[in-house]
């Protein structure tokens, strides 16, 4: 009641006595201090539940590029790596993550359970808790965007423990780290690393976890045949178009959130800027993808489109605040064109079997993008970031390089270790009985589309 | 009695059933299925592996009807679906020994009407 | 035309002449007005979008968890409940809810039609119809979500224009009623009851209609099958878990408004910890329900894990501003406990049929979550509110127990006229053949899922 | 990094020292004026991210009530229109319909490809890209409003490469002109003609254009057939009734971005104004509709009522800002009886076949909608607009006639040129045997349900 | 041996399952089927246009069974699925002229049970 | 000309198909089905109430063939679905009277291939 009619009371007041309901209590310095605060607290809270709505996006997807026996895992997995990771993210990833002071630059060491006192307080940087929770909520869902995207690379084989515990390692571990060399004033920041919402820090991430998840795990039975030594690929078509395509409508429009929040200031009229070069490199991004599996499958790739949009929201993830939009539209059509490659080019080459194109849409156009901020940064913005196209020279080019090969390493042997120990605890792969009957019986003892006829013969 | 068991190209489903009221044939049962057969099927692509699809859609049509009504039910179901291209499908006659009407109990030649 | 040229002349004025246009026509303080009423506009008006979008997640959470020959019904029903239950708000529900003067602390007298004088506006508290406006936009929504809770308790059996009428009284009146006893100023607010966003005074109402609703109304055909005295439970799965877990997600994305957006005013800085506590409760709420079921059931039962997360944050809704992330952690995880005994225990002892765990999820853990206020308070954002693990003592708890049962008992009995009177005239239940044929059919003429194969032996 | 911590240090700045870290180098009036910015910025992103949001709704609605054969297409197709539209808004169309100076109030000609010089942005009336990245994010979802509308109507048997050059050419060309006259400042706005947030400008626009792309493709395969000289409407229903459902709860959601974002100011306390009206006429259109349909075809239809609410919805755009709540309540209500009369009409009689309803959703009843301004104009917001029945007099009510129809014959003819054109090229309309097929395996090569048993005998 | 097809309605199969097993049949085939019959359909509508449905859901079930069971099994689908009203079914009665287990290569009556 | 009709495990489908190609027939109807046998289902919940599932998936293949074709075909069938396992299935042999090719109008052994 009393939080219900709280702010009648200040409007009635500054309009009563033309805002000397403020002025008696605070001066105009404070007012105008506590708004400058009011405006970041709107915008982040507002972003970051967008940012967490791309989890619906995620889950739609997977579930729709993969088939319908293994459809309630998926969705229980997407469920559950939110949270076990948010809990994670709370009591200890924000911590090793923005925890200041910075051990090294290498983790943070402070937070834990959002547990402050005034000097560690201060130490962040804000004089009270709203300003950290407000950074948490925002962060806490950057942090789950990273762990979802394994599911999509490993579906449809693996066991759902194993998949639990992998959960609250990316997220309150593996993530944060690396996150806090770039974002937490780690020493990839302090080189002059520039990836200003996440192609790297959170995407890549997940992409190069997703990678080495499902290498290690193996391909889904039937996906690689291998006849007198040949190996033929098989498809696996996916079950659902309708919801893998409302999936990326979702992650498109969460993705203002995810881009333009990380402005981190409600007052930064560069907002703007960020949405439009976002909304530029997705449209490219999917056309680039779409003409390219015209060109090479003859005919338009539905769910290659689809991925082509993400890749371009991926790739100008990084540069969406230092590059044009010129820049962006250039940006996003490569980032399609490079996710088609890499999709086929994991497939057909590699033989590692990622149903959903995760680790080409996260990784390589995670990386592409990232680089990019080394050739298209146009120094508007920013006049410490210019690229080699505008006469900014190779400097930024290799420390952009440099980050992406950093986080790559790390996150590859750190990967490896984890699944590699899931692997040899068998938590990680379920049975070739289970799979063939899907995960949905298997794992939760359930059907996802009861009553409807599916002809499963793989 | 004969079981006459019918494969036929989806979208012809009404034209038979219409030739087949014609014919003075009301009851029969239908099932959706694949077939494979002289028509060649086509290729689908998935994420740019190719998929040959060679089981194509057709309706099974099922009816039991007495030996004098096989023939019409026949030229009726030819009548129908018949549009002189490969995937017209076929028709298979099967011998019937008894028929039983659930509800009444009635068997034989008026159980089938 | 005019209204899209407005803003540029205030900005050009404040950049041109320093801000000087507005110090023209206004002083600084009177800007300060302004703009603080702006924060609230923003921010009710974006909350109350989000909260409306909650109506998506019940209504796929509701079909998905039903099964395929009902799924229009229960889709014309979730459009319906809030189209009609709008106009039913905005011609009397606001009135009686928050219409100054209150008539005793019972009900609300004023504002029917939203048509206002300067007195009745200054009665309510404000100063122009903007604000108004704004209150309204931002409670029909809560009213629309409590109307809703009911179709998915009754689903799969109710007749479509019983439920119409339903939605008219619950949104018109039942609601409002309880509901400004607490938001209204009534008597629950005057004895101190704490209910930041309502879990009771939305969810519980709706659950608690809900309940009445289903046994007035009996089990489906086939649910509970009585062989020779002995009652077997049977299972009736959900036809679409894929549109369960979307709604549960988009539900979720909701709340951030629902709860957040309770804050009022779009200067509170306390927005963060709600969203914060809102978080993690949800996500312990999912993490409990799918401990428990899988102790219970032996696998991970992904329905039930939704329903845990829907219980989380129902949970929180009372506490969220009250409550530390620690107390947001543990009510959520109990929710998620709690919710899943309440299941079965209407399942299979009360044998009340509630195909998607309504009355569990909204009114079992929404009746925890407000009396847990009285247990997990911390007194830090209201030092007036603490719990009696806080030090408190029993004060606020005993209160938060009256209110829950005064609401329970209020809307029990209001329900119970209600639904009493519909299944007096016969406009409560469809026919067995029509339940057998489905509603979809039988209500609408039409099929869901025009095409597809469904196998229904039930 | 800079990024992550810029606001920090404001926030310490004002803090400390109580708004000096503001005062040192900013006076008052430019704080006051900086924030009116960001109240503009946040709210139009926010905004322009709901409208967004639309695709999403639109491409669930165009699905949902097409045939399972021919999802994947029309996905595809509203996710191009998006992409390709985007792309040709940014290097055309915006410059075409705000490019100041405006060549003889019917086409802008200036900001190809967002270049600006401080003249031209002045001219503009802005000062900064900052203003017109913003304006940009704003208008380009609502060019791919219009745009997108077109894919329902001619769903199910458009050639893919003829519908993407029909996007370009809607976006780029088509759309931005006569929004030049309403918006832009052109010869409709200097009438004094109003369109508040598009019922005219945008939806009708697509509709118009829908409505002759569909005659001259002509109706689906077994939609009318001839038997002899008599022709016999058939059927044919879509195949996900859920899906239509959330795609109609995702418009009416993002339409809160559309009408309110249109204020196009964060400070203009109107928003809760528009708000309010646009959720009573969506409730009341799906009410109308529903009780047409319940009346005329005796049980109350799905489908219809969903495009009710659509109705209600576009008709209420127009006037949002200037009628009563009472007065989108009537609006509302006209609109949704008024769509069932027009599908019946497009139906029955004229034998066009609108697949979705969009024709009669977006023009007819943004016609219905654009006309009732000038009856129920209350003069309340806008002293300037008073409707007939607030007497004032026939004027208002003339200008929007001639709105209505100058867009009409304007549409009409672009529409039959680009369409007429497409055709002779034999690049409108798919060949009988992929119709029969399904556009998805025909233009796409892939199956949408994967696995699922779908009775196809049309 | 004999090859027994019924048709019943879906809501029946479980009672008819059970009076097959209490006549010791414990093997079947079911498919989903639509049957048109006696029975008479009902008319949807979609957007104002309606649709004469007379394709009635029904069930398919098959089974193979040794001459002396023939009568035994036909007894419980009757039982099972007879509710006295039209649209209760069908069951037709097919002659088997062989029956192979994959599994063991078994033939004859043992293959069946 | 017999009608052999087999229901065999989903996945063993494609070997199905090939060694039928490899015995030269190519043409054939499928259907999908669900079988109850010795193999023993299993249990769903949903919930927490269970779900016995005794209706398993099965496909079930439907091939019209002449009678110097019968044996070859049902080996085909045999070498392609058997794993030794329960749950395999099982192959029926039915008489069949009659064939007709709804296209040419041909019958007999000719309309069969
Ligand atoms: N010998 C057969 N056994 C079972 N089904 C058959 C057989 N021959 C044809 N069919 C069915 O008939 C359909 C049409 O046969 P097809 O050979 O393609 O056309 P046509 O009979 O006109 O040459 C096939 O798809 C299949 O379903
Ligand atoms: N002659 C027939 N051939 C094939 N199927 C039939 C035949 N007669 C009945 N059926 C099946 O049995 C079902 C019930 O038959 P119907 O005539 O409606 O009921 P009843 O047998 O009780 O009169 C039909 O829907 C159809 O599936
Ligand atoms: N007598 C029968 N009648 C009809 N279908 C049968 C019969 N026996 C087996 N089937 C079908 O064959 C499938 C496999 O049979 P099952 O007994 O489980 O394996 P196996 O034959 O290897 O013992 C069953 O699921 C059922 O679909």
């Amino acid at each position: 009641m009393k939080a219900r009619l709280f702010t009648l009371f200040i409007i009635v007041g500054l309009l009563a006595g033309g805002g000397t309901a403020v002025a008696q209590d605070q001066s105009t310095e404070e007012v105008l201090a506590l708004y400058s605060q009011a405006f970041d607290m709107i915008w982040l809270i507002l972003a970051a539940a967008l940012v967490f709505f791309m989890q619906a996006g995620f889950a739609m997807v997977e579930t729709g590029l993969t088939r319908a026996k293994n459809a309630s895992n998926i969705i229980m997995k997407n469920l559950m790596d939110f949270s076990a990771g948010a809990v994670a993210y709370w009591a200890v990833g924000w911590a090793l993550m923005y925890g200041a002071p910075s051990l090294g630059g290498f983790i943070g060491s402070n937070g834990f359970f959002l547990s402050y006192t005034q000097e560690t307080m201060s130490a962040y940087g804000v004089s009270d808790m709203s300003a950290i929770f407000r950074d948490w909520m925002f962060q806490v869902v950057f942090a789950a965007t990273a762990a979802t995207i394994v599911s999509g690379a490993m579906a449809e084989r693996t066991k759902f423990v194993g998949y639990l515990i992998y959960s609250v390692f990316i997220s309150g571990l593996i993530y944060p780290i690396s996150g806090h060399w770039v974002w937490g004033g780690g020493w990839l920041a302090e080189l002059g690393f520039h990836d200003f919402a996440g192609s790297t820090v959170v995407h890549s991430v997940g992409a190069w976890a997703a990678l080495v998840g499902s290498a290690v795990l193996g391909a889904r039975r039937g996906k690689y045949v291998r006849v007198n030594g040949q190996v033929t690929v098989k498809a696996i078509p996916g079950h659902n178009m309708p919801l893998a395509a409302l999936g990326v409508f979702i992650l498109w429009f969460g993705w203002y959130g995810f881009n333009a929040g990380s402005t981190l200031s409600g007052t930064d009229l560069s907002i703007a800027h960020v949405a439009t070069t976002t909304t530029l490199a997705a449209s490219t991004g999917a056309i680039g993808a779409m003409i390219t599996s015209w060109m090479w499958f003859g005919k338009p790739d539905p769910s290659v489109s689809l991925n082509g949009a993400l890749a371009g929201l991926v790739g100008i993830t990084a540069g969406t605040w230092v590059v044009s939009p010129l820049g962006a539209v250039i940006i996003g059509f490569l980032a399609g064109i490079i996710v088609v490659l890499s999709v086929e080019f994991l497939d057909k080459v590699l033989h590692i079997d990622d149903p959903v194109g995760a680790v080409s849409v996260h990784g390589t156009a995670g990386a592409w993008g990232t680089i990019a901020v080394g050739l298209f940064a146009d120094g508007v913005n920013d006049p410490g970031i210019v690229g080699l196209f505008y006469g900014g020279g190779a400097a930024q080019l290799g420390v952009q390089v440099i980050g992406v090969l950093a986080v790559f390493a790390y996150v590859v042997v750190a990967a490896l270790i984890l699944f590699g120990i899931l692997k040899a605890l068998g938590l990680l792969r379920v049975s070739e009985k289970e799979e063939l009957q899907g995960l949905d019986i298997g794992e939760h003892g359930v059907e996802s589309y009861s009553g409807f006829q599916i002809f499963t013969s793989m | 009695m004969k079981l006459i068991i019918a494969y036929i190209q989806p979208h012809k489903l009404s034209d038979v059933k219409e030739e087949l009221y014609k014919a003075e044939v009301y009851k029969m049962s239908v099932t959706n299925s694949m077939g494979a057969g002289q028509q060649k099927g086509y290729t689908e692509h998935y994420r740019g592996v190719d998929i040959e699809v060679n089981l194509l859609k057709k309706v099974r049509i099922e009816i039991a009807v007495n030996d004098s009504f096989v023939q019409p039910t026949i030229d009726a179901i030819v009548k129908g679906a018949r549009s002189g291209e490969i995937g017209d499908g076929k028709i298979f006659v099967v011998p019937l020994e008894e028929t039983i009407r659930i509800r009444s109990g009635e068997t034989g030649n008026e159980a089938i009407g």
